[in-house]
C-alpha cells in the first residue's frame, strides 16, 4: 500500500516530526510503499542542515536524510512555506538574492501542487501536526 | 474510518470533536499526548468509556510508556498498540483523519 | 494521473490569524483546484470563524485573507460546509459568515451560494465518503 | 495583576484556568484568538459575565477588527483598548501573567 | 545585578514529549538557579504530567529529560508547587508523582520534599507574590 | 519603565511575533525603554535572513531588524534552541562545522542566561507564546 506523509510542524516543538518519522520507518518494515513525505507550514523546518541537537537527543533532520538515503524516499518542502520561514536551496538562494542557503541533504523544494498529487497517488495520506 | 488524535483532552477540544462526529463503529486511535484520555479515574473517564461502546479505542504504547502511563492505569477495553499496529490500523481502514 | 477523480476534503478547525492554518489552508485548496478533483471544505469548530464577514487587519500587523475565501467558486470550489453546532456554540448565524456563490455550469450558468449549514449527521456522512481528508 | 489569554475558549483550557486562579480584582486582557471569548451569545458568555463581575476585562481592539467582531457584539462589560491600552495596563499592574 | 533578589515563578501549563515546552522550560529553570534569585516552579493543567514517575521514552524517537527534575534540588530549586485540582482531575495523586527532595541548610541539611500540593487559593497568592511570572 | 519581551515561537505561523512587534513599538511611542527582545523556543526563527515573505504580506524579520536599528534594542537568540532549529551566526557556523549561517541583521545569538537577567533587570516582562 502506498502511504503519503503530510508533516506540518518543525522538529522538536512539537512531536509531528518523530511520530512521522516512527510511521514511516514502521510502515516500510512492513513493506509498504512512501508515496512522498510533504513538508509543509512549519514542518518546512525538518529541512534545514544548521541543526546541531544536543550530543544526547535524536538528531530529527538527520534521521530524515538517512532514512531518504536507504529507501529512496521523495522527501519535498513546500516553496512557498519554506520561503515564509527561510528554508532556501541554492536555487531559491540564487532567486530571492540571499546569499547563503540551508537545505539538508535528501530534501528538494517543489510546490504545492505536490501535495495534491501525494494525495491522489497515495492510497492513504497521514497527516502529522499540531 | 481511523481518527487519530494527537492532543490532551485537558487542554484541547480535539477529542470532543473526534467523538461528536466519527461514525459509530469506527476505530479511534490516541497518540502523543492524545493518549492521556485514557487514564483512569479522569474528569474524561465518562466520555472515553462512552467512547469504547461504540468505537474501538486504541492507545499508541510507545508514547504511553515515555508518559509513564502504565497499562494498568488505562480505561477498561482500550487497546495498546505500537507503530505497526498503527500502519495496520491506517491501511486497514478505508481513511484516516487527524484530529489536531 | 489525470484520470482518476478523487474526494478531497479539508477540514478547518482553527481560526484566522491567531495561528496560519487557514491561510495557508486555503492556500492548498486553490493549488488542488487545479488538478480537478472532487473538492469540498468543512468548517468545524473555531473554523467557522475563518468565514466570518467584516474581518480587517488594518490596525494589526497581518494580512487580511478574508476576500480569498470569495475567490473559491471562480476555482470550482463550492462545496462549503459549515458545522451548525460550531457555528451555534460561538453565537453566530449564517448571517455573520460571508456570502459566497458560484456559477453553476449545469444550471445555466445561475449564481448559487457555496456554504451550507450541515447538521452533525451530515458532516459525519460527507467524511465517510472521502478519499482523503487533510486537516488543517 | 494583569492576566492575558490569547486562546479560543472554544479549543483551549487557557480562560478557564485563568478564571480559576486569578485573584477578583485583576485585570484580564483578551487578546489574538482570546478575544473570540468576548462575543455575546456563545457557550462561554455565562463565564465571561460572571468574570466580569470579579474582574476587570479588556479585548484588544485590533484583534477584535482583524477578526471580524463588531463592538456592539461583545458581552456588556468588556472594555476596548488598542496597543497603548496593552502597554498601560502592563505597566500600571504590578505584574503580568501570560496564560498561552 | 547580583544584589537584587526578585521571585521567579515558572509556570508550567503542558505535558512533556507532545511539546518541548516542558524541557526547555525547565532548561531555563537550571540556568536561571545560577543567578540566586528566589525560584519557584507551579504546575497546573498538563503541567502536573511533567512530574509523572516512571516515563521511559524507549519505544519513541525522544529523550527522556524526566531525570532531570531530580538535579533541581542540587539547584536550590526547591519550591515545586503542584495544582491539586489539575492532579486530581486527571486521575492522579501525589504518588504518581517524582519524590524529589533537596537538603535544607537552614535545618542540618535534613533531607525535605519539594513539590508540595496547594490549593487554588493558596496558587493564587503565591503568584500574587511574584515579580516575574515566565509561562512554558 | 523597562520592558523584558520574551517571543516563543516562529514567524507568521502564530500571531505571538506580531503582537510582540507591535506591544513593542507601542510600548516605545509611549516612552518606556525595551531592556531586551529574547526569542526562546521556535521564537529563535524570528533570526533568520533567509525568509522571502509574500510580497503582499509583512516581512516580520525585517520589522523586527528595522525596530532594532531605530531604538537600538538589544535582539537575543537563545543558543540552545538555535542550535536545536539551525539558527547559526558565523561563530556558530565555524563551531559546529557548518558551511553557512543565517543570522539576520540586528539580532545576536547568546545563552538563556540573557533571558533571566532580562527578568532581573527589567520591571515588566511579557511573554508572547502559542
Amino acid at each position: 500500500m502506498k502511504f503519503g506523509i503530510l508533516v506540518n510542524e518543525g522538529p522538536y516543538q512539537h512531536q509531528a516530526s518523530d511520530t512521522a518519522l516512527n510511521f514511516t520507518k514502521a510502515a516500510l518494515q512492513k513493506g509498504h510503499e512512501i508515496e512522498r513525505v510533504f513538508f509543509y507550514h512549519d514542518g518546512v523546518n525538518n529541512g534545514t542542515r544548521l541543526t546541531t541537537p544536543p550530543q544526547d537527543d535524536r538528531n530529527i533532520v538527520k534521521q530524515w536524510t538517512e532514512l531518504a538515503k536507504e529507501h529512496d524516499l521523495d522527501l519535498v518542502v513546500c516553496v512557498a512555506a519554506a520561503q515564509r520561514r527561510g528554508i532556501v536551496d541554492p536555487d531559491e538562494a540564487k532567486r530571492h538574492g540571499k546569499n547563503a542557503d540551508n537545505i539538508a541533504e535528501g530534501f528538494r523544494i517543489s510546490g504545492l501542487g505536490q501535495l495534491v498529487e501525494m494525495g491522489i497517488k497515495s492510497d492513504r495520506v497521514m497527516v502529522f501536526g499540531d | 474510518m481511523l481518527h487519530t488524535i494527537n492532543k490532551s483532552p485537558f487542554e484541547k477540544n480535539s477529542l470532543e470533536t473526534c467523538l461528536r462526529l466519527a461514525k459509530p463503529g469506527s476505530d479511534i486511535l490516541l497518540i502523543e499526548d492524545g493518549v492521556y484520555s485514557a487514564i483512569k479515574g479522569s474528569s474524561v473517564e465518562p466520555k472515553l468509556r462512552e467512547a469504547t461502546k461504540e468505537h474501538t479505542v486504541y492507545a499508541l504504547g510507545p508514547d504511553l510508556k515515555a508518559r509513564g502511563i502504565e497499562e494498568n492505569r488505562l480505561i477498561d477495553g482500550i487497546k495498546v498498540v505500537g507503530y505497526d499496529g498503527f500502519v495496520d490500523l491506517a491501511a486497514d481502514n478505508d481513511r484516516v483523519q487527524s484530529w489536531l | 494521473m489525470a484520470k482518476e477523480v478523487k474526494k478531497f476534503m479539508y477540514v478547518n478547525r482553527r481560526a484566522p490569524y491567531g495561528t496560519i492554518y487557514a491561510l495557508e489552508g486555503l492556500e492548498v485548496v486553490l493549488i488542488g483546484a487545479a488538478f480537478d478533483q472532487d473538492v469540498s471544505m468543512a468548517f468545524v469548530d473555531d473554523g467557522v470563524f475563518q468565514l466570518k464577514k467584516g474581518q480587517d487587519t488594518g490596525d494589526s500587523n497581518m494580512k487580511n485573507f478574508s476576500p480569498t475565501y470569495h475567490a473559491l467558486g471562480d476555482y470550482d470550489v463550492n462545496k462549503l460546509y459549515v458545522d451548525r453546532e460550531s457555528l451555534e456554540q460561538r453565537g453566530m448565524t449564517q448571517d455573520d459568515l460571508l456570502e459566497l456563490t458560484y456559477e453553476d455550469e449545469d444550471d445555466d450558468y445561475q449564481e448559487k451560494p457555496s456554504i451550507r449549514l450541515v447538521d452533525r449527521e451530515e458532516l459525519t456522512e460527507l467524511m465517510e465518503q472521502q478519499d482523503v481528508i487533510l486537516n488543517f
